[in-house]
């Protein structure tokens, strides 16, 4: 789960971070009123998007007249497909060096790493290896003192920037640890006379830990039906196309998209419903799949933890209830699989065997559709 | 010869009252899997499927001698079974679960590799030693002893392409799931090493999907190290960039990992990729 | 430093660990009015010996009658040479069953280790090894769970008292760790009809760590000089002879206290004044010595980190100030000797070479006095 | 032959440039250690004694590859220090510093066995290979080159008896300080199973003292594994029961680790303890 930049710099403060002076505006008024209070300042669309300087959500202005202005400028735009609600009215830090400093988990690696470097802002993807440090912690040891001060030697830190980073990385990595944060980045990290300040603030907690934080906002990037899809605890994505798919397992999903795809149809949807879902799970996914008014539906069971004849009970009891009026390809085999099918051939419905077939089958319901 | 887990190996059901628990302690005895015990606190000295439950792992250590375990423990409480499998001296474990928290994955990950334990998954179905030893929730019929080895990013997938081998008359020696998560125990380049060394495979089959850059990794290494022929299968080659499709490891980052980058280096240490899971056999079969 | 029972309690307590009622009464008449609330009580004596029970400073009284009169008592008491100066008066527990908890360090394996066993009470020492449970901890994985559950079988715990433990346990562990406790025991730990209480509380915290608590307590069971050697960071004890003994290091402390029983003397004290000592240390730590009305002194220096140069410069501004009118026996030698001994020399002094002769010589001096 | 440490280790000061730092680089230079680099945040660029000094324990490494490593650090950055050293890649570390607290203590041995290193210490005089390397701060004259090993719990006690020895013309082969804290790295039993190999090493002396039980364990280990002689001598025989006395471990705890416990144990294991440091060289002359 992304966090706004606010949020991110709320939390921040609470760990004892800097962050710039600043106030949270959802009109072009209140923008006027905190830049009355702050003077010359920074306006920021609060999107999740990393692109808002480019796609002009970023604006400075020098007194209230100038940052109402912006303010109602930025509150019109959409950035990157995504509706500015809120504003950033922050304090023009004096910024002498642009830092980069983030804490993520290293897949590969399977622990947390360090990302740190002296060249900061927004190229920072470019930044040529040698000159982006990257430290990886065992989360038993720990980070440890010595660890910045070596971080800090390899980036060419020292002196009064260097005891700053002493007291701030701690609080970072304390941050990335008890709310079980994917990513904490702060780009630029900005230094200024006042010492080393979080111009920005980029926050992901972990969506399968959320439950061990209630205090924590939820945010949601989802469309309605896919907002419905995690309330259901499915995994859902939109797509477009007009054959509605259905398929247990994240992999296999893709595999039957693509194949979908590979037979010259196009899916409306990405809908792995998981391992092992029970009656009323299947149900709710399959009501979901008509979300989107497909021209056909088609379900592909490959059953392990998941049981054949759970699938198509859930199934029998959707088309009796009169909700599914639209051709289905259903292919089904594997666990409880002959079970499975005999409840579907009571509504006249025979399961194919293979996938191929049943996508074959899809793609040739839509295009008669 | 098999790797990993074999006919003899003791295995321990954590969780074992639940309903997949219970379920899968069924199928796997009926595969033939040896299991000498299940664990369920506050539950010792019930049977299931006439397996006896303990209280902890080190009772179960004491009393049964497990080698291996498998985990039916929900997300929350799954970090903790874990660590008391390593704790207690299980050399390998199975982690099915999934939803488990990132940074509870990253302490069981740095725990078991302190302790040298062979950790498959977690959000993983499993492995199989085909014919003698299934560890997992995979359908017993499709594996089958034959000289294929397969490892797998994700589950349905893996058991469509495994299903499809077994229907042309293809078995396999071991196939092992790695997991759908961010962070998990084994991964290709384990898993490709073991394969190498196995008398038994023949034929290696890797199916994988977007996101990450273990293909990328495992290509390198078998152009460098493996002698044996080893073929592909990759999902999401009509994913849009970006979005999110359950898999946390599927999310395409920064360009990398995507499936043109995989098929590439894959093609490239000469791993033939299949552009439909039903292709694999005829792939597999002029290797044998 | 060991604390008194009511403050472990009210660490305890702070921690969510479970205690009975209470009120501390420095006075006969508080322990009144605290019975009064509390109904039947118990009396305990507050000092930091363990056999406050056999020593007749624990009582029971029912009403606040009864309360005052043995609370009175035992404020006449003096436990093992301690006067009480502080009772803690506690609602009485409807006792169960006694066990035993206690966490500590097991120097040895260099780790924490639980103890516990369902044996608790005034005999624990003598519990049989097989029911006395020992779990030792590695830090770096700290206590989980699991942990606990194993714990619990191994005692023999089951049930509604296992979950208990299962949530007492890790507060006691975090205590133990977050206050650098030596020791943390809870003997008996009660286990009544309202689930587990801490019926007594021991708690040690490292001397050497108490720079990092600065809200905890300072207690001490030392006498007026022996105070004072610890604001010197001295370390000393008292030992009732008429040789005051100084030397550099514990062991070779320890050795010449041996070696002067060894020849017929008696110590009249333990002073390490460690290695490293500067000059106004030394003098301190000589002005110590002089508090016990010795009939002679002994200095036993072997230089490493300790120069003998500055020992002996401390030495003869003491000396010259008129404070040491009682014979010296000097023992000098190891880094910087030559120079230490041309010290000593200007004031008369001629330092022994070997141990056993400076050990000698004061055994004399004393006997001649 | 030597035991742990030998004239060719490459030595690091942390610390350096602070007094004793300072001090005792002149000592053990002028004692003929070889002393490659000191180590002070801050102060990366300066020189003590002609020894570069240099901002980190990694940066040390990576210019002048110390194998060991000393360490002059107050007691609160003392443990920062030492895990910096695990992590760094030295193998044999001396901790100098007292009153390190003891849970500190527990986490740097916690992460130097993880990392198989040796720790010396804390509170320790260091340790010396008569004649070819010393990393301590012991006095440098009494540590002359001969064919007896000595272990040691207390640091001065230790300087009186090898000061005979060395008086009556008894060198020794290595001279390692335990360290006198509640919990330290290498105890006893670690170092008599170097001297048993040790070619050099023909007679082995203990200086122990009251508290704890580590004279006891020694003594079993004694009559179980080794051939050698070894000589004993044990602090502490006037001392009165359970009073503190500086060193944490000379606690006398539930009448175990009294002197006649030790003592008895000892001579059970046919090692002879002497009742005064001066005796010393006279019982280690016939066993030469």
């Amino acid at each position: 789960m992304k966090l706004y930049e606010y949020m991110g710099k709320e939390l921040f403060a609470e760990y004892g971070i800097p962050t710039p002076r600043g106030k949270v505006a959802s009109s072009a008024a209140e923008a006027a009123a905190a830049a009355e209070e702050l003077g010359e300042v920074v306006i920021k669309s609060q999107v999740l998007s990393g692109k808002r300087g480019k796609s002009g959500g970023i604006a400075f202005a020098t007194g209230s007249e100038e940052a109402e202005k912006e303010a109602g400028r930025i509150l019109e735009l959409e950035v990157q497909g995504m509706k500015v609600e809120k504003l950033l009215v922050e304090e023009k830090l004096a910024i002498e060096q642009e830092l980069y400093l983030a804490i993520t988990v290293d897949n590969g690696a399977r622990c947390p790493v360090i990302l740190a470097s002296l060249d900061g802002g927004m190229d920072v993807e470019e930044v040529p290896e040698e000159r982006m440090i990257r430290w990886p912690l065992d989360i038993s040891t720990g980070l440890q003192p010595y660890m910045i001060r070596e971080i800090c030697r390899l980036m060419g830190v020292s002196g009064e920037m260097s005891k700053q980073m002493l007291k701030l990385l701690p609080k970072l990595y304390r941050l990335f640890r008890e709310l079980d944060a994917e990513l904490v980045e702060i780009n630029p990290l900005a230094s200024t006379p006042d010492g080393l300040v979080a111009a920005d603030a980029k926050v992901t907690i972990d969506d399968d830990a959320l439950y061990r934080h209630p205090g924590l906002p939820r945010i949601s990037e989802k469309t309605a039906l896919e907002l419905k899809a995690e309330e259901l605890n499915l995994a859902y994505v939109e797509l477009g196309g007009d054959i509605a798919v259905m398929a247990n397992g994240a992999g296999i999903t893709m595999a039957t998209l693509d194949m979908v795809q590979n037979f010259g149809g196009t899916p409306a949807n990405f809908l792995d419903f998981g391992g092992g879902a029970g009656v009323e799970k299947t149900s709710q996914a399959l009501e979901l799949l008509l979300g989107t008014n497909p021209k056909a539906i088609l379900i592909n069971i490959f059953g392990g933890i998941t049981r054949c004849d759970v699938v198509a009970d859930a199934f029998v009891k959707v088309k009796e209830q009169g909700f599914i009026d639209v051709p289905v390809s259903f292919r089904l085999v594997g666990t409880n699989e002959t079970e499975g099918r005999a409840i579907l051939e009571r509504i006249g419905i025979s399961a194919y065997e293979t996938m191929s077939d049943a996508v074959k089958h899809a793609v040739e319901l839509a295009r008669e559709a | 010869m098999s790797i990993y887990i074999n006919e003899d190996t003791r295995v321990l059901v954590q969780g074992i009252t639940g309903n997949q628990g219970s379920f899968h302690t069924a199928q796997m005895l009926e595969y033939g899997t040896k299991i000498v015990g299940g664990v369920s606190p506050g539950k010792a000295g019930q049977q299931v499927e006439g397996v006896p439950v303990f209280g902890t792992v080190f009772e179960a250590v004491e009393k049964v001698q497990p080698q291996a375990s498998i985990l039916f423990i929900p997300a929350p409480f799954a970090k903790d079974a874990a660590m008391e499998a390593i704790d207690a001296g299980i050399k390998v474990m199975v982690m099915i679960p999934e939803h488990i928290p990132l940074h509870d994955a990253i302490s069981i990950m740095s725990y078991a590799s302190l302790n040298d334990v062979v950790v498959v998954g977690p959000n993983t179905f499993g492995l199989v030693s085909s014919g003698s030893c299934k560890i997992g929730i995979m359908p017993n019929r499709y594996f089958i002893p034959g000289p294929v080895g397969v490892v797998s990013r994700s589950g349905t997938l893996c058991y469509e392409i495994v299903g499809n081998m077994t229907a042309s008359g293809i078995g396999t020696t071991t196939v092992v799931g790695l997991g759908g998560d961010r962070v998990v125990g084994l991964n290709f380049i384990d898993v490709l090493k073991e394969f190498e060394k196995d008398d038994d495979t023949e034929v290696v089959v890797m199916v994988g999907e977007i996101g990450g850059s273990a293909e990328e990794e495992a290509a390198r290494f078998i152009s460098d190290e493996m002698s044996k022929p080893v073929l592909a299968y990759l999902a999401g080659k009509s994913a849009p960039p970006g979005k999110r499709m359950g898999h946390a490891g599927a999310i395409i980052e920064r360009g990398r990992g995507t499936y043109e980058s995989k098929v590439e280096a894959l093609n490239a240490a000469g791993v033939k990729v299949a552009e439909l899971p039903s292709e694999m056999p005829d792939l597999i079969k002029p290797l044998l």
